[in-house]
């Protein structure tokens, strides 16, 4: 305490290096400070705000340059969620400037909807929000999705159109592929609206698979399905000889006796296969329009037919002659499900048809497969693998469930955290490069994966890639009001005597009735409105060709008249439209001279010649109906409504609405009226 | 030069300069002395310091430091809490509008951020410091218990600050840091139930660390850093070094 | 002179430890003297699509005769090459697919070849991205107008091109639509053929098709007409 | 202070005089071996203003400044929105927790979550009531024999313990403090070095807190750059 009077020196003020020290410090660190709102200034966005107007400038568009708004532009769109800035840089969508041709400047290309109405990133991807070249358009730390490569970009529509579109052509292409590849028979893809795609591939049950070929086919076959046929949909498993060789067992094993088994069918001698026969069983093919729905690959290499049907291209190798016979004679005994119409042929026919079918044979195609009779063992082990491998997802089988929860749902693929996703090493890391190289080749990712390898083609892959892109969480949490929903399909069946009848004919297969059906021939939905009745019989009884350029026709059922009578009076009486206007057609209009104001409307005016033919010596019109003898096919009224709006009636027909006046329309029915089969005469 | 310093004296001399600036003008070492002691923010300082307790080596100025940081972070607190909302995910959409609209948005949030850090950073070390000095010694007993409430209340302070731009990062490390209070025997679930607003990270543990880390923390804070600086003047000034002399 | 030698040495240490930057150039086997095309060129596709067939072109020697071995580098503004650099093969000609770019418009896919005395043989293709409008147009074609305006026929679809008389104008051919103005091509599609005196054959589309269907259409046909169409107005070079 | 119970047993009379103005001055209550050796005599001081307060001044310019670089060049870090229902891999806690979250690796929640930071937090705070390092004595002054086995016994125990949790990361850092210790434990203050005095003059306290300070840098930074997906081993240029 005494040192308390003997105070050491006393310093009162800094000293002259604390001083400079001080302001030293004090000066660089209000440099140092203003280096943020300087970098701030000199920002991305307002270095290309400046080069815009430079540009703009220089081309003298003063007005441009002064109606200019600089500053940070955004769309804000709250109910969607997006707060888009990429208008800061891309100050030129609108194409105010004309010939800006470098981005970021260039012009928006055409597009369904405007600029503001949903923003940039909802089809574009990228981070909306951000005003930097890197953050906006590449993955970074805070966001996932890139920018979307071009070939993808459609999936953008895919969230809320969700059934065909026009303009979406990848889109359509993909989501049809997801179908009809049986993509959704293990993976779940549900939509916004809660539609759940389904698989249109049709595959065939295995429940009696022993009747329909041998042991040795199905191990070639799922060891790699493209090799007997290069259109299967079947994808390839990669099975070893050992596994398929267990599986064949095992399907053979498993496979219990069709109710068709027990009816023998007759074999007819049909003599030895002679030259005439031959011909005679391909005019058959040809006329029973197998070709419609069957594809057989020509000497050159390429198929010929449609693809509804499996290839036949071997299928000598394949099937079990008893079976053939059998199957052609009632196809849907042995698989009520198929698709494929019970033609009614008599046994020679069936013989002919056969015959010219077990021709079409591979001989060296089975002949390498050699396999050990099957044990209970490997009958066992195939049991368990076709459980693994998920072979019930699409195949009925006898004795295995179809699996539940099999494969992963897809229904929000296309925003998956990137931290979800095992890519392959080597992999970009994003998410349209994921989905594509899982569906190009999903062993890569690992040789234990299940994931078949499917035969797709590069652009098919992007389709796919383009429909799974669509499914995303955002699309999920939308307003209902801009989910456009696809046009479902009915489930309609006819019903009845007629409709049992055509259940049997599978009419749907190819023509579509109140919104069920295929697509391949006309929609009968208002069918009994249109055509008339004694033609509908002589059509069914013999169903000769209206449209001179098809190829794919309506084959011949071989009905009986009772059959056909039960079939056209339901078809007449209940596929009637209520939407016809029956005032105008006043029988006694439709006389000679509105037929001759007709047939000059039908020549001069409006060139249906062009597309139709009246009369076969001066028309050559290919594209619709010949309408030779029309009068007899189709109704008075029929025609006329139909003349004056053909897309009211059949959204899909090339006909052109030509918005005939009434006394047009009344004209040209008249004279089409007066086109009539000549009696005993040729078509 | 002349005439700055004639006009600023005579500013000095003003009766509104008088009445804020109770200590005058002047320059003898009194006027000094009544500068600290009338300003009741430098009143929590000795008037004197010994000169050694100045040198470099003798603290590292790490307190000093540590103190600039909470300035820093109170400063650029304040700024980004005028564009911040507590909500659930106007948050993130914040953070966003920071690093892309507001002007030197991302400035203000690396300082807060960068700040935060070095705060808890330079608290450590402060604490290493004073006790490889040995300057908790007595009489400085409870200016070190201070010190270790203050150092809790920095990572309290730092960690309900790092849910708050609610991206993954943050949300993460507050559910792992959370659930290390659910081990606590008897009451953890209780605990974390309370110090969350419900059994998850979710927009009620939002609200609740956003009120803890601008209000409750920072007032706890100033009011123990108050103490703490008081403390240092009541317990015989900064700690010096020995002098290693016979 | 020891530190100069030092130097060189840790120089000589860093260049050989760095590898060299850049993708690989082939190195040619032989020299042709001219590029030309074999097959590939004026092809359509959506934009950011591959093209439907690939690009095939061949190198020649000053007589005439196929290179083999000879070093084709292909460039463009947006496209992508696979490969992107090959040698010719044994007929001296080089095959690539071509993915193109984001922008709907025609894209310029440019092959040169080293020539033996130094400098390049160049050619030049001319390739059509299809964009969201002319997608429209080309649906709203494949649909209705190909079956007169396109004189090829598919197993699918018959061509009812030389049924007509007179013959319909191919899309493709700029040489006369290009010099159909726009507001007459719509007409002319809305309203007919004898909207402007030509023949009734073509049939009106205004009330089946809607307006930005025309216009669609208008679009396509535009962006694949050969020669180029050149839109009339102001155009500014880059 | 006043309710420091030493302080009202020591009779001290503390003597203020009441002009302060005139002479400021320190006063410090000067305890039975308590002392902390102030000797004012022979110091220099300084007026707290303007010249201590330039010094403060300038360090806080000097940190803000830094801060200022470096928010300048490198920016914090902003990840995608929370989202619950997918965690990443590792899942971090702040760094300075990182210490404990590698802690929680090898031991029950209870001990790496509670006990530990508990029994931490507490010994901060009791280590200035508990004479300990007070006088700053070094270890070995006395009982050498008895305390050499003492430590001995209970390093050998604690990295017996460790071994048994597999805890080689804090593992390493004790070994390496007890060898030290125990090294020191050789020399005397009259050992020729400069660092064998120094070493043998650190009491017990400081090898205790040395032993932490290691043992919460090892920790932090082996949690913070080493430990990837499922918390295994990563170097920090990896990721």
């Amino acid at each position: 305490m005494d040192d308390n009077n003997k105070p050491g020196p006393l310093r009162s003020r800094p000293t002259m290096r604390e001083l400079v020290y001080f302001c030293v410090i004090s000066l660089v660190l209000l440099v140092s400070l203003a280096i943020a709102p300087a970098k701030n200034y000199f920002s991305e966005w307002r270095h290309y705000q400046k080069s815009y107007l430079a540009i703009a400038g220089q081309r003298q568009s003063g007005t441009l340059v002064r109606s200019f708004q600089g500053g940070l532009h955004q769309t804000w769109i709250a109910k969607l969620g997006v707060v888009d800035r990429c208008e800061s840089c891309h100050v030129n969508l609108s194409g105010a400037l004309v010939g800006a041709s470098e981005q970021p400047f260039r012009k928006h290309p055409p597009m369904p909807h405007k600029l503001d109405e949903f923003g940039c990133v909802i089809c574009h991807r990228g981070q909306g929000p951000a005003t930097s070249v890197k953050e906006a358009h590449y993955t970074t730390e805070a966001w996932e999705q890139p920018l979307l490569p071009a070939r993808f970009l459609e999936s953008g529509c895919g969230q809320c159109h969700l059934g065909p579109l026009q303009g979406a052509p990848r889109l359509n292409e993909g989501r049809s592929l997801l179908s009809s590849m049986g993509c959704v028979h293990c993976h779940t893809v549900a939509q916004p609206d809660g539609n759940v795609l389904k698989p249109d591939d049709n595959p065939p049950p295995l429940t009696h698979i022993a009747e329909k070929t041998s042991r040795e086919w199905i191990y070639a076959w799922i060891k790699n399905p493209q090799l007997y046929a290069g259109s299967a949909t079947m994808p390839n498993f990669q099975l070893n000889d050992q596994d398929a060789a267990d599986i064949s067992a095992f399907l053979i094993a498993q496979s219990s006796a069709s109710p068709a088994s027990g009816t023998e069918t007759k074999t007819v001698a049909t003599a030895a296969p002679s030259a005439n026969a031959s011909i005679e069983a391909a005019t058959l093919y040809g006329a029973s329009f197998c070709s419609s729905c069957h594809a057989i690959q020509n000497e050159a290499g390429n198929l010929v037919g449609g693809n509804l049907g499996p290839e036949l291209t071997r299928v000598g190798s394949k099937v079990n002659p008893d079976w053939l016979r059998r199957w052609l004679d009632n196809p849907s005994s042995y698989h009520p499900g198929t698709r494929m119409p019970h033609y009614r042929m008599d046994q020679k026919q069936v013989a002919l048809l056969s015959g010219f079918l077990l021709a079409k044979k591979d001989n060296d195609y089975l002949a390498n497969v050699h396999l050990a009779p099957a044990s209970a063992d490997s009958i066992a082990r195939g049991k368990k693998l076709v459980a693994e491998t998920g072979c019930a997802a699409c195949h009925q089988i006898n004795g295995v469930n179809p699996p539940q929860n099999f494969a992963p749902d897809l229904t929000l693929v296309g925003s998956r955290a990137l931290a979800q996703v095992v890519f392959a090493p080597g992999m970009k890391h994003n998410l349209p490069d994921y989905i594509a190289a899982k569906i190009h080749d999903p062993r890569s990712f690992g040789p234990g994966l299940k994931m078949p390898k499917f035969a797709l083609g590069d652009s098919q892959v992007d389709e796919l890639t383009t429909a799974l892109l669509a499914q995303t969480d955002r699309a999920a949490g939308f307003p209902k009001e801009l989910i456009i929903s696809g046009g479902r399909t009915t489930n309609y069946h006819p019903g009845g005597k007629a409709g049992r009848l055509m259940e049997d004919l599978r009419c749907l297969s190819c023509h579509a009735i109140n919104g069920n059906g295929g697509d391949m021939a006309p929609d009968l939905t208002w069918e009994g409105s249109a055509v008339q009745h004694t033609w509908l019989e002589d059509f069914l009884k013999n169903p000769n060709t209206l449209r001179p350029a098809l190829i794919r026709r309506m084959p011949k059922f071989n009905l009986t008249p009772d059959e056909i009578k039960t079939v056209t009076d339901y078809i007449t009486s209940a596929y009637q439209s209520p939407a016809l206007d029956l005032q105008p057609l006043d029988p006694h209009v439709l006389n000679a001279d509105a037929a001759g104001r007709g047939k000059q409307l039908f020549y001069s005016k409006y060139g249906c010649q062009s597309c139709h033919i009246a009369d076969y010596k001066n028309d050559k019109g290919y594209v619709g109906p010949a309408l030779t003898s029309v009068g007899n096919r189709l109704t008075p009224e029929w025609t006329y409504n139909w003349l004056k709006e053909p897309n009211a009636f059949r959204p899909a027909t090339l006909m052109p609405n030509f918005s005939l006046k009434d006394d047009e329309a009344r004209d040209l029915t008249a004279f089409l009226m007066t086109l009539k089969a000549k009696q005993g005469g040729g078509k | 030069m002349a005439t700055i310093k004639t006009e600023f004296e005579k500013l000095r001399s003003t009766d509104v300069w008088r009445t804020i600036f109770r200590s005058g003008s002047g320059s003898s070492n009194l006027h000094r002395s009544q500068a600290v002691q009338q300003n009741i923010f430098l009143h929590l300082f000795s008037v004197k310091i010994r000169s050694r307790a100045l040198e470099f080596s003798a603290t590292w100025y790490l307190g000093a430091l540590t103190l600039s940081t909470f300035f820093v972070l109170i400063a650029t607190g304040i700024l980004l809490m005028f564009y911040y909302h507590p909500s659930v995910p106007q948050a993130y959409a914040d953070m966003k509008d920071l690093q892309f609209v507001v002007a030197s948005g991302v400035f203000l949030r690396n300082l807060h951020r960068w700040s935060a850090h070095a705060m808890v950073f330079l608290v450590f070390a402060h604490m290493f410091k004073v006790f490889y000095r040995g300057a908790y010694r007595p009489p400085r007993q409870f200016n070190w218990v201070i010190g270790v409430f203050l150092l809790l209340l920095t990572l309290l302070l730092s960690y309900t600050g790092y849910l708050l731009p609610w991206d993954q990062l943050s949300f993460w490390a507050v559910t792992v840091g959370s659930n290390i209070a659910k081990a606590v025997p008897l009451m953890g679930k209780q605990i974390r139930f309370l110090m969350l607003g419900g059994n998850e990270v979710n927009a009620n543990a939002l609200l609740r660390f956003y009120v803890l880390h601008c209000v409750i923390l920072p007032l706890t804070a100033i009011l123990l850093v108050g103490v703490h600086f008081w403390r240092i003047r009541k317990d015989g000034g900064l700690h010096v070094p020995e002098k290693k002399t016979p | 002179m020891k530190l100069l030698r030092i130097a060189m040495f840790v120089l000589a240490v860093l260049l050989g430890g760095c590898k060299p930057s850049g993708p690989q150039t082939l190195k040619p086997a032989a020299y042709g003297t001219q590029i030309v095309e074999v097959s590939g060129g004026k092809q359509w596709a959506q934009v950011g699509s591959a093209l439907p067939q690939p690009v095939v072109l061949q190198v020649n020697s000053a007589d005439g005769n196929p290179v083999t071995g000879a070093l084709v580098v292909f460039h463009g503004n947006g496209l992508e090459f696979n490969p992107p650099q090959t040698l010719t093969d044994s007929s001296g000609q080089v095959t690539v697919s071509v993915q193109l770019g984001f922008n709907p418009g025609d894209f310029q896919v440019i092959a040169e070849t080293p020539k033996s005395g130094g400098g390049n043989a160049t050619v030049n293709l001319r390739e059509i991205a299809l964009g969201y409008e002319q997608a429209v147009g080309k649906a709203v074609n494949d649909k209705y107008c190909i079956r007169c305006h396109d004189p090829e026929s598919t197993p699918e679809r018959v061509s009812n091109h030389d049924n007509l008389s007179p013959a319909p104008h191919q899309f493709t051919d700029g040489a006369t639509l290009n010099r159909i103005s726009d507001a007459d091509l719509t007409n002319m599609i809305a309203h007919g053929g004898p909207a402007l005196g030509k023949s009734p054959q073509m049939p009106a589309y205004a009330a089946t098709l809607k307006p930005a269907e025309i216009k669609a259409v208008l679009s396509y046909i535009r962006s694949i007409a050969d020669p180029p169409y050149q839109a009339p107005g102001v155009k500014y070079g880059k | 202070m006043t309710e420091d119970p030493k302080m009202q047993e020591t009779k001290i009379q503390a003597e203020v005089q009441s002009d302060v103005r005139k002479n400021p001055r320190r006063i410090a209550f000067i305890l039975r071996r308590a002392s902390p050796h102030v000797k004012t005599q022979d110091d220099a001081r300084v007026m707290t203003y303007p010249t201590a307060l330039s010094r403060f001044v300038i360090a806080l310019e000097v940190a803000f400044l830094l801060l200022v670089w470096i928010s300048l060049l490198v920016n914090a870090p902003l990840e995608g929105i929370a989202d619950p229902m997918h965690t990443p891999n590792p899942a971090k806690a702040p760094w300075y927790f990182l210490g404990l979250q590698e802690l929680l690796h090898y031991f029950p929640p209870v001990v790496a979550g509670v006990l530990v930071p508990g029994l931490v937090v507490g010994a901060l705070i009791v280590i200035p009531y508990f004479n300990i390092n007070i006088e700053g004595e070094s270890l070995w002054a006395k009982d050498r024999k008895r305390r050499l086995m003492i430590i001995s016994a209970v390093l050998v125990l604690f990295c017996l313990f460790l071994l048994a949790y597999d805890v080689i990361v804090a593992l390493v850092p004790t070994l390496l403090i007890g060898v030290l210790m125990l090294w020191s434990a050789r020399f005397s203050s009259e050992s020729p070095r400069l660092v064998q005095r120094w070493l043998f003059s650190k009491p017990l306290s400081f090898w205790i807190m040395s032993w932490f300070l290691i043992e919460l840098t090892v920790l932090t930074v082996v949690g913070t750059f080493f430990r990837g997906p499922g918390w295994g081993w990563i170097l920090p240029w990896q990721s």
